[in-house]
């Protein structure tokens, strides 16, 4: 039995058409996934199942028989995006689970206060009548998107859509929201629209799947079929794009930076008239060396430290304790530019205010050089872009053309050691794709080392020769990727390869019965 | 015009009986606030408005219209008093039925203790004639320091004072009048805490007060009409606001609303908004007192410097000066009138008009060239020094003025602003006084004598400060003829006299007189009985009814 | 919380006690001389001496400055001759002028100044909030256009101005209302209210049009939140959204603004009180400079110091009681 | 960004206006001239005297000779009076603005550059000067000031001293978001030292913050300025300033409207094209405002 029908369906914003004929049907207790690259115009879609759109909406949508938009709340909920944003910081996480409650069923206070709180249990937030009486943002990011999950499913209904609901989580986080998805699907019988961009995400969770692209639904059909064997062109494209593990013949060299049991504390402002709370232990105690010619690979989850090292290897943090020496001298006194960084916001590490061409030239100059305007252009060559770019302003770019300007930055001064600071995990899968192989290429090509932090197991396993694995500002494991990957010897990377999300659907499904 | 403004603008005097007067809430908008309420230190003229509804005088002014106002007339005592030893003795009996607002009487060691006090460091503010007329009192520090009091004031029983004077002073009667001269209960005084709730000697008391902002005054149960002939106080209560804006309190006189109908005002003249209204026969003119308070403004040269010592350029200025633009910044003709005598045009005074240095009513530039070319001066360049802000009228709109009469002439004029509240003490100590300034000087009784002496009698120059002898000109023909007017103890007499000298003196061109004040006050619909009298040129608060 | 207030009091009594010794260094060394300016106008030789010892000039100023505060804490004698003056403990100097404590003088007139304050802030709350509501919610289009030349236009006239304007309209055109004059509010309520209420609305022209701005910027912000995406997608219906959620956050920045304000109108009444003739803290500090009060003009200076401080660690707590996201540290 | 300015209605108008009131201030002797009329002549003859000395004739007196009328009380020539008014008003309110900036943005940048005790004691300072009742402080700081000193810096140095908190508050906290932006690490990585980095790095990104600050600044300070001579402690006369004339037209309301019509319009105009100047500046240089805006 159909339970969501969408024919035709057509959105646009003025001149822009954000959907162009998107047609796709759901079963009652089925699941279908999503999928495209941003501005595709999956949210567009989504809301518009709502009646939320905001644009001129054409075609049909049938929930049912009615309008989808009459039963919103009740019939269809939705689970967005951003935890941090969607719950009103001023009332109380069951107040609002309630207020909806009480709402489309017309209970009494008492009972919808009842129901807030078993639903809080049913999403596993442990000691739920207590914590409905916080406000959210006395909840961790996960905790809030289980507490929107509650509120979807407080009023029982047919329908969950859930807008990339795990793309602001870390990974394992991630993985447990989308099992909790997968539980409640099969707990309460509704239905599940699933969007995202991640190919891993919607590959675990969804019986069918919907690709688009500008607006177009280019493929869809059962997952498994769409994912193992795609027609289009634009899918197989995103398939390729997934990292793969690569094997790399290398021979460490001599160790050229050395970080010897560095620490960096914050302390934290003052409670209390007396009280001073113990300081923030971002990096507590990491030794490692990078090799010359090597990448090396740091992972971990949010909040553990990564950035914080990595500023510290550049110089430009200095560590609380501890020592950081670059071919024998300490990284803060060190002249020359031979270490530089790639950072993960394109957009914030350019100068809006100076042409992508002035930001290349900075460090030339710096270093001496008196007109630097054809080394430049080189450059701008050498990663791909053209030299006519030079005086355009970094708002003009592209989210990929950024990070080549960036990475052009970092090479001007013929640097021996580029640290990248999750240079890759704002861009898009395709994107993603071909900016890891141009640093690959160069690592090659300037015999570079690279220190290479991400979250993304995937990614690191593509390009690293040796992992760090990071937790609460320590390193838990140090070694060759492929020994890292394959006998993980602490619990933690255990935990954190367990939460990677398979491409492959029944790779999928076997990472997830793993987890459980 | 002239003597002494005759109160032509009453409202009919003569269908006003102050046997039926009495009742309602007087309302007093005033634009300055009484700072202190303390008889010491109160600088009053013939008693002040105010503060002669709570403080009887041995003597106080003549509460008439016109030039019968401008004469004293006895309070607490029995009469003007009896001078002796040439005017050097005077003697004073003080009526039976005199009380203070608790009831006990008032003796003649009341007044004697007032006065002491006044002279108390403590206590500043008051007049200073005392200091100089009495006999030893030149080092009296005030009855706390020395609670022996003063020897040439002398109480001989409850009812007898007997002031003795270091030289005859003719005008004594007219110095009684000030509020130093208002008894004080030894018993009840707590210093300078006295002003919070100073004892009454008149028809009113204070029921509350508040220093610059309010005072409340009530009837006092222990006065009536019948011992004191001279005050009416037909309101049964006083408010008086205080700090409020000129124009704002114009304004509301014009408008009358509620309250307003019975209020006047002790010290807003009007300002053009209300001129521009007061067209002959309107309904607004029919609500103002027009009256003349002895006053001269006047630029005052230090012949003691260059190059001021020089007559010719003392009279070349003299030439330059226009008095129009002056009146005009002052208020325009209504409120100011153009003056070429020290002297202002009082009868009581006895101003004898004279122009020695014609300068017409915008000046005469092209004469003062000429007479300083015949000096042999060419590109003068002079300073004129006035006060900052211009609330006494000497501030920089006068001084602008000035600046720009003398341009006319080509000499060329540098301001010199002072702080208001240093001004006196600059100009008043021959070390530190400029060559040119502007000031003013006011009566503080209506006679000749207190016009002339500070300003003219040689001897009066203080080289310590407190100075007022400007021109620092001392001529003994000059001091002689002083003395020998203040022992006249004929007012009219004195009065022919002093003119004469003044008329002398201003061949000298020791000062340019520039103008003399005219007051038109404006007062409620419900006021009655109002008119001013001719020694302060305003209506007497004690005489008006709002019934 | 408790500690917060602690260090937020600390913090501030730090900002004064710098902002008084500043002030006090600044007047005491300036270059006219202290006692002749504390003494006023018509002052006497020997006044002056007296007071220049009551005032204890001989001493090095940070001696000075040190008495100073210690009158502030524990009160303090001035002798004026044999005269003893006390001045009882938050002795912000004595008056020679008017022989009062300067606190006595600044505590009578407070109340003048606060009931222009309040008044004035809660007309311009109540105008400018329903004129934001309604141009927020973009229910009345002339509206908008009223707001927002009003906005500009409060922007771009002094307080005087539109004072004049008011005053020559109502009382002396249509005379609908008295020439202002203050009327305690103990003595009687429809008079205090009567007389303020020109200063009021002078006062209200000009900050009403920011608050409708602030209001209306806040309303269309905040119901651009995700939060209220979440509401409509669950069908929370937009009466509902508008009252319960979205006023809240747009309100929030009004918060600060009030206490801010309130604060504001205290300290620049300078001119509503000259224009209107209210006898308040502004009032008191042209008249002081006018007769040149030292001591008062230096207390006025610190009261409003305190004002300012005050109100805005006041302001931080109102926001930290409205919204449960700010932690008091 | 000049052709989206261009479109915006109130600021093309704003800043014509603004334009004018410069140009005016800057040429004013060259204006009186023009007139052949100087700020300072007396004219007793057009002057009414027994009527408080108002001008006489309609409107104030205005003749071919004097183009506006005369002022009541001395009949000094309006239209000089108000140009040479224009120069203290704009004068002072630009040189105020220019000098707040100056101090504001050189402290705002050093507190949020400088170190973590550099930044702690430079912030207590812009914390001191915010809690400084600036209108109270001026008056006080004015009228204890010796006369001879020249008025306007003064004024324009007194209004600065006091108000320069905000300034420095925006740019310490525009800073201390610009220097956790990555492009800062590039250039610190780089090796750029600290004065390169605030130059080529931070000021860049303080303009247009400061830009529209010191826009609204500017009619803000020019009330204060009008607000300071209106209470007379301002310009000293015959020097004219529009607050001062409005001072002294506060008694000639009725016998004299044009005296109080003409500061009082000039001074609203002025500030109205200064506020329209920095209304159509912000919507254009601050995105976020630009939404709410409209
Ligand atoms: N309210 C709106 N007004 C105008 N354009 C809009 C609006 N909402 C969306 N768009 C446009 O419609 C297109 C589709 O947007 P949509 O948010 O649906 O993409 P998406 O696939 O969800 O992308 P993402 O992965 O980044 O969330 C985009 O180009 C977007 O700019
Ligand atoms: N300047 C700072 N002051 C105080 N605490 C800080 C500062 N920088 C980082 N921290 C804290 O240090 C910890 C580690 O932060 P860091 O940014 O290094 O983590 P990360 O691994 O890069 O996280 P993410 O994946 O979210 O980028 C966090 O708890 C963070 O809040
Ligand atoms: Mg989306
Ligand atoms: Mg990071
Ligand atoms: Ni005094």
């Amino acid at each position: 039995m159909t339970l969501l029908t969408v024919e035709d369906l057509r959105i646009s914003f003025g001149d822009k058409r954000a959907v162009d004929g998107l047609s796709f049907a759901l079963a009652a207790g089925g699941s279908l996934g999503i999928v495209g690259e941003s501005g595709s115009g999956k949210s567009t879609a989504a809301l518009a199942l709502l009646g939320l759109s905001g644009g001129t909406v054409s075609g049909t949508i049938d929930f049912d028989g009615v309008d989808p938009a009459t039963v919103r709340g009740s019939q269809i909920t939705m689970v967005f995006q951003d935890p941090l944003t969607a719950l009103s910081p001023f009332h109380t996480v069951g107040d609002q689970i309630a207020e909806v409650y009480r709402l489309h069923t017309g209970a009494s206070r008492k009972a919808a206060r009842d129901r807030a709180v078993e639903v809080l249990g049913q999403v596993h937030i442990a000691d739920p009548a207590r914590r409905a009486a916080a406000y959210p943002h006395q909840f961790s990011g996960g905790m809030r998107q289980r507490a929107l999950i509650a509120m979807a499913i407080a009023c029982r209904p047919r329908l969950i859509v859930a807008d990339e609901p795990t793309t602001a989580l870390d990974v394992t986080v991630q993985a447990q929201i989308l099992d909790l998805l997968d539980e409640v699907r099969a707990t309460t019988g509704a239905a599940l629209l699933l969007i995202s961009h991640d190919l891993g995400v919607v590959a675990g969770s969804t019986e069918q799947v919907v690709v688009m692209r500008h607006g177009k639904a280019v493929e869809q059909g059962r997952t498994a079929a769409v994912l193992s064997a795609p027609e289009a062109p634009y899918t197989r494209a995103l398939l390729d794009a997934v990292p793969r593990p690569t094997s790399r013949l290398f021979t460490p060299g001599e160790p050229l930076l050395r970080v010897q049991d560095v620490r960096k504390h914050f302390p934290q402002p003052r409670r209390g008239a007396f009280r001073k709370p113990p300081p923030i232990r971002a990096v507590d105690g990491v030794s490692l060396d990078v090799h010359a010619g090597e990448t090396l690979g740091i992972v971990g989850e949010s909040g553990t430290g990564k950035t914080t090292l990595a500023r510290m290897m550049v110089g430009l943090t200095a560590p609380s304790s501890g020592r950081i020496t670059f071919d024998g001298t300490d990284i803060r006194r060190r002249q020359g530019r031979s270490v530089q960084m790639v950072f993960q916001d394109p957009l914030s590490s350019l100068n809006p205010r100076r042409t992508v061409g002035e930001s290349i030239a900075d460090p030339l100059r710096l270093a001496g050089v008196r007109d630097p305007r054809a080394r430049v252009e080189g450059l701008l060559d050498r990663v791909g872009l053209s030299a006519s770019e030079y005086d355009r302003y970094p708002h003009q770019l592209s989210g990929g053309m950024r990070q080549r300007v960036g990475i052009a930055r970092a090479i001007a001064p013929a640097p021996r050691l580029i640290v990248c600071d999750e240079p890759v995990s704002s861009l898009d899968v395709t994107t993603q794709a071909q900016v890891l192989a141009l640093l690959e290429e160069l690592r090659e090509e300037l015999g570079l080392s690279l220190v290479f932090v991400s979250h993304d197991l995937a990614v690191l396993r593509q390009i690293a020769d040796r992992v760090a694995v990071l937790k609460d500002g320590t390193v838990v494991e140090i070694g060759p990727t492929a020994e890292v990957y394959e006998q993980p010897r602490h619990a933690y990377t255990k935990e954190l390869l367990a939460a990677v999300l398979a491409v492959d659907p029944a790779e999928a499904r076997r990472l997830r019965t793993l987890r459980s | 015009q002239g003597g002494g403004g005759d109160g032509s603008t009453t409202t009919s005097t003569a269908a006003f009986d102050p046997a039926t007067c009495q009742g309602g809430t007087l309302t007093v908008l005033n634009q300055g606030g009484i700072n202190h309420l303390d008889p010491a230190r109160l600088y009053t003229s013939g008693g002040g408005n105010l503060p002669s509804l709570l403080f009887r005088t041995l003597t106080t002014r003549n509460r008439q219209p016109g030039e019968a106002g401008a004469k004293a007339a006895p309070d607490l005592a029995t009469d003007l008093g009896t001078p002796s030893d040439g005017a050097k003795i005077w003697t004073y009996h003080l009526r039976d039925d005199i009380f203070f607002e608790d009831g006990t009487p008032i003796t003649a060691k009341d007044v004697k203790y007032g006065i002491e006090r006044s002279f108390a460091p403590e206590l500043p503010g008051g007049a200073p004639y005392l200091r100089d007329w009495l006999d030893g009192a030149a080092d009296y520090q005030g009855p706390y320091k020395q609670p022996d009091g003063i020897k040439s004031i002398e109480t001989p029983d409850d009812k007898t004072i007997i002031f003795k004077l270091r030289k005859p002073e003719g005008d004594f009667p007219f110095l009684a009048t000030a509020t130093q001269f208002a008894p004080v209960p030894k018993a009840k005084d707590s210093g300078v805490d006295y002003e919070k709730h100073p004892i009454s000697s008149g028809p009113y008391q204070v029921e509350s007060y508040e220093p610059k902002k309010s005072l409340v005054l009530v009837r006092n149960k222990h006065w009536s009409t019948k011992i004191d002939e001279l005050r009416y106080a037909c309101p049964d209560r006083i408010e008086v606001t205080s700090g409020l804006d000129a124009a704002v309190i114009n304004q509301r006189l014009v408008t009358g609303a509620g309250q307003d109908a019975n209020a006047v005002t002790t010290d807003a003249v009007v300002g053009p908004e209300q001129l521009a209204q007061l067209g002959t026969g309107s309904e607004l003119d029919k609500r103002v007192t027009r009256g003349e308070f002895p006053s001269t403004l006047y630029l005052a040269f230090n012949t003691k410097k260059a190059p001021f010592d020089n007559p010719k350029v003392r009279e070349a200025l003299s030439y330059a000066i226009n008095r129009t633009s002056v009146v005009n910044a002052l208020g325009g003709s209504a409120v100011q009138g153009a003056s070429t005598t020290f002297l202002p045009p009082q009868k009581a005074l006895g101003q004898q008009p004279y122009d020695y240095f014609p300068a017409g009513a915008s000046g005469d530039p092209a004469k003062a060239k000429q007479v300083l070319a015949e000096a042999g001066l060419t590109d003068l360049t002079v300073e004129v020094t006035h006060e900052n802000d211009d609330s006494e009228g000497i501030g920089p709109k006068v001084a602008a003025a000035v600046q720009e009469a003398f341009k006319q002439a080509g000499v060329t004029v540098k301001l010199n602003a002072i702080d208001a509240a240093t001004y006196r003490d600059v100009i008043g100590k021959p070390a530190t006084q400029p060559g040119l300034v502007l000031t003013t000087w006011g009566a503080d009784w209506p006679s000749g004598g207190p016009f002339l002496i500070p300003i003219f009698d040689g001897r009066q120059i203080i080289t310590a400060g407190g100075n007022f002898n400007l021109a620092q000109y001392n001529d003994p023909a000059v001091n002689a003829e002083i003395d020998a007017i203040n022992a006249l103890t004929d007012p009219a007499a004195a009065a022919a006299r002093w003119g004469a000298l003044d008329a002398k003196i201003g061949k000298l061109a020791l000062v340019i007189p520039l103008t003399y004040e005219k007051d038109v006050y404006l007062y409620g619909k419900n006021v009655k009985n109002a008119y001013a009298d001719g020694w302060r040129g305003q209506l007497d608060i004690a005489r008006i009814s709002v019934k | 919380m408790i500690g917060y207030l602690g260090r937020r009091i600390a913090g501030g009594v730090l900002v004064l006690l710098t902002l008084s010794a500043l002030i006090y260094a600044l007047f005491y060394l300036a270059p006219s001389d202290p006692a002749v300016l504390a003494c006023g106008k018509g002052c006497t030789p020997e006044r002056l001496a007296d007071v220049r010892e009551a005032m204890g000039l001989a001493d090095p100023v940070a001696t000075q400055y040190w008495h100073y505060l210690q009158g502030i804490v524990a009160g303090r004698d001035y002798s004026l001759g044999p005269d003893v003056r006390h001045c009882p403990a938050p002795c912000l100097g004595y008056s020679f002028e008017t022989s009062q404590p300067v606190t006595a003088l600044l505590m009578d007139r407070l109340p003048v100044s606060f009931s222009l304050a309040l008044g004035a802030e809660i007309l311009s709350l109540a105008v400018g909030i329903g004129a934001g509501l309604l141009s927020g919610a973009r229910r009345f289009r002339w509206l908008d256009r009223i707001v927002n030349g009003l906005v500009l236009a409060g922007y771009a006239v002094p307080v005087f101005l539109v004072g004049l304007l008011l005053l020559l309209l109502f009382c002396v055109h249509l005379q609908w209302l008295p020439f202002p004059s203050y009327v305690p509010f103990t003595t009687d309520p429809l008079l205090w209210a009567q007389n303020l209420l020109l200063p009021w609305i002078a006062l209200a022209v000009i900050q009403s049009a920011a608050y409708a701005r602030l209001t209306r910027a806040g309303l269309q912000e905040s119901l651009a939140e995700d939060h209220i995406r979440t509401a409509r997608a669950y069908g929370i219906p937009e009466r509902r959204i508008l009252w319960r959620r979205a006023l809240r956050g747009a309100l929030l920045p009004l918060v600060t603004l009030t206490a801010v304000d309130v604060a504001a109108i205290v300290t620049s009444a300078v001119l509503t009180e000259t224009m209107f003739g209210l006898p308040g803290i502004g009032q008191l500090l042209v008249g002081a400079v006018n007769q040149i009060d030292l001591p008062v003009v230096v207390g006025v200076t610190l009261l409003t110091g305190l004002i300012i401080v005050v109100a805005n660690a006041a302001a931080d707590l109102l926001y930290a009681a409205v919204d449960p996201r700010v932690q008091l540290r | 960004m000049i052709r989206e300015l261009r479109r915006d209605r109130g600021f093309v108008v704003g800043a014509v206006i603004a334009a004018g009131m410069v140009l005016v201030a800057v040429t004013a002797p060259l204006l009186a001239g023009l007139a052949g009329q100087d700020y300072t002549t007396y004219h007793d003859t057009l002057l009414d005297s027994a009527r408080g000395g108002v001008p006489i004739g309609s409107f104030g007196g205005i003749s071919g000779e004097h183009w506006l009328g005369v002022e009541p009380g001395t009949g000094r020539d309006l239209f000089a009076r108000l140009v040479h008014g224009a120069q203290v008003s704009v004068g002072v309110a630009v040189a105020a603005t220019f000098l707040e900036v100056l101090l504001g943005v050189t402290v705002g940048v050093a507190a949020g550059l400088g170190g973590r005790w550099a930044d702690a004691g430079l912030s207590r300072l812009i914390d001191l000067v915010l809690s400084v009742p600036v209108l109270v402080m001026a008056i006080a700081l004015l009228a204890i000031v010796p006369q001879d000193w020249p008025r306007p810096l003064l004024l324009a140095v007194v209004i600065a001293v006091l108000g320069w908190g905000g300034t420095a508050r925006i740019s310490r906290g525009e800073t201390l978001t610009l220097r956790t932006r990555d492009y800062v690490a590039a250039a610190q990585v780089a090796g750029a030292p600290w004065w390169r980095v605030a130059r080529r790095e931070i000021l860049p990104g303080l303009t247009a913050p400061i830009l529209t600050y010191a826009a609204l600044l500017l009619p803000t300070n020019m009330v204060v300025e009008a607000g300071l001579s209106f209470l007379g402690v301002g310009v000293r006369p015959p020097t004219p300033s529009w607050g001062q004339m409005l001072s002294s037209a506060t008694t000639w309301f009725r016998a004299d409207p044009m005296y109080v019509f003409l500061p009082g319009l000039l001074l609203f105009l002025t500030l109205l094209s200064f506020v329209l100047v920095a209304n159509g500046l912000r919507r254009v240089l601050d995105p976020r405002q630009r939404e709410v805006l409209r």
